[in-house]
């Protein structure tokens, strides 16, 4: 029973992974991207991180260490990416970059620098 | 970016845990992997990031400049210290075995221990003088 | 095919797709934010080829890459924000 | 491709592929930083995925932490956009053809990744990996009490600060002689410092 629960987080994990890359990919703007990097990422790395720990407890019970580390690693990303994100969000907000409104294209234009 | 609160916060919250975990990659690298090489670069990470998030003023009262390079030649010279006194001990040069006489294999520990302290205590301080030289001194 | 594997290609696979957007741009920021995503992903990968191939250091290694790449996002904005680094 | 291991190889170097090209054709300085410091994330996941750790570590914490670091206070030196020249040099990709060509060539007569036939794994390495590797033996008391074994349990580690203990002291060295220099070169000069003293 706990075994399908860790296969079921790993791959839900794993689907919020991928579609968050995927939302980067393909949201038209920069702030609109902001949403799939803070949220969906976020999630994705808590449920796959979360259902390894799972999956290393039932594999050996005595292997507490490695939970540790594990969930060392989530608590590290669940504080840094969100934080990461505002960083961004915040410093391309200051240098005056406009969220995209649906007027013009802003996108694959040369506002490269 | 500095006045940002969120990131003065986790910053400040991280920047004891890299040192930890510095502490941790120092001590651990003759049993899993690290050693001192990474153990250095992993400190003067943790100091640049306080240096971002703080200002240099701050760092600098945090680990003042002469204490930077007073590290910096300690650490050779603690490596050559482990060496010499296997000489002095009348044996070779970085011979361990003279640290500890009854016990060859803990000396030989105890001695690569030192010598990756050195090693880690040279790195870190290179590294944080580099980018400080090259970032604040000429302006 | 077991579902730590399918996972790990799914995390490399969304990894792909931040790498192609760290090479298109257009802006800085949609730079800086692939590569911030791009290292939490390298996290991921890391901890789930451990499991796979039962190798408990690839944790430590994780570890290191959640701090590190916290600190490169930092460095990367703070030049882009103000041109200097300090 | 039905080993897991190799499969994930095998889409690791493509990834680390795609990011060192790009890497090198983008004209935006800041972001062939930003690439190259994927390019070493994932050449530190396909040196662990190889188990070697050590490097690992060493490409994670310097290739992606402090390389960026040196690279992005360069650039606050320099611009950050290549100057445009010529697109193609042929000398260099003949060069460049000739050379890859050669070693590939030469990777063919290479033994296969791990064989245990191979020169580098009957030669020396025996004595590392049962760790005969110092200059001391360990006494039977040692043994007993268990703690370290005979040594240093990581190879890597014992190899370079007891086997090549010399070689690792000057590299060492060669670190501190780099610092050193850092501070000749970049030091204020002196009538800049007494008015830096006056201020």
């Amino acid at each position: 029973m706990l075994n399908y629960l860790a296969d079921g987080l790993l791959l839900l994990g794993g689907f919020f992974a991928f579609s968050g890359s995927l939302g980067i990919l393909r949201f038209p703007d920069f702030f609109s991207r902001l949403h799939p990097a803070g949220t969906s990422d976020t999630l994705g790395q808590l449920l796959i991180l979360g259902g390894l720990s799972l999956r290393v407890l039932l594999d050996s019970p005595d292997a507490g260490l490695s939970v540790g580390k594990l969930i060392a690693i989530s608590l590290l990303l669940f504080i840094t990416t969100p934080a990461s994100t505002h960083a961004i969000s915040r410093v391309a907000h200051l240098a005056g970059l406009k969220p995209w409104t649906g007027e013009a294209n802003n996108d694959g234009e040369a506002t490269d620098e | 970016m500095s006045e940002s609160v969120v990131l003065r916060t986790i910053g400040g919250m991280l920047f004891p845990y890299i040192l930890v975990y510095a502490f941790y990659v120092q001590m651990h690298g003759e049993i899993g992997p690290g050693g001192g090489f990474q153990a250095g670069v992993l400190v003067a990470s943790a100091f640049i990031l306080h240096a971002f998030l703080f200002g240099k003023a701050a760092t600098d009262r945090l680990l003042p400049r002469w204490l930077v390079d007073l590290t910096m030649c300690l650490g050779v010279l603690l490596y050559i210290g482990v060496g010499i006194v296997g000489l002095v001990q009348g044996s070779y040069f970085l011979d361990y075995s003279v640290l500890d006489p009854a016990h060859p294999a803990h000396a030989e520990a105890l001695g690569i221990t030192l010598v990756e302290a050195g090693v880690g205590l040279t790195v870190a301080s290179v590294i944080l003088t580099m980018v400080r030289k090259v970032n604040g001194e000429l302006e | 095919m077991n579902v730590e594997l399918i996972t790990a290609l799914l995390v490399i696979g969304g990894a792909f797709l931040a790498l192609i957007r760290a090479v298109k741009g257009p802006t800085t920021y949609d730079r800086v934010l692939a590569v911030n995503v791009f290292g939490t992903k390298t996290v991921l990968l890391l901890a789930l080829l451990g499991y796979i191939g039962d190798r408990t250091g690839f944790l430590d290694i994780a570890v290191l890459y959640a701090l590190i790449n916290f600190l490169a996002t930092i460095a990367l904005l703070r030049f882009v924000e103000t041109r200097r680094l300090t | 491709m039905s080993d897991p291991v190799l499969l994930i190889n095998v889409l690791l170097l493509v990834l680390a592929i795609v990011a060192a090209i790009a890497a090198m054709w983008t004209r935006n300085l800041l972001g062939a930083v930003m690439l190259m410091g994927i390019y070493s994330l994932l050449l530190a996941v396909e040196w662990a995925n190889l188990f070697a750790m050590d490097v690992s570590y060493t490409e994670a914490a310097v290739g992606a932490g402090a390389a960026t670091i040196l690279l992005l206070t360069a650039l606050t030196r320099t611009g950050s956009r290549e100057k445009e020249g010529p697109k193609l040099h042929w000398s260099a990709l003949i060069t460049a053809t000739v050379t890859g060509v050669v070693l590939l060539y030469g990777t063919s007569d290479l033994p296969r990744f791990g064989d245990p036939q191979a020169p580098a794994t009957i030669h020396v390495s025996p004595q590392y990996v049962t760790q005969n590797v110092g200059k001391v033996d360990a006494t039977e008391t040692d043994r007993l009490e268990g703690d370290f074994g005979d040594h240093v349990p990581n190879a890597v580690t014992a190899v370079l600060a007891s086997y090549r203990g010399y070689d690792t002291l000057f590299e060492t060295a060669v670190i501190f002689t780099a610092g050193i220099c850092v501070i000749l070169l970049l030091r204020p000069a002196a009538g800049q410092a007494r008015r830096r003293e006056d201020a």
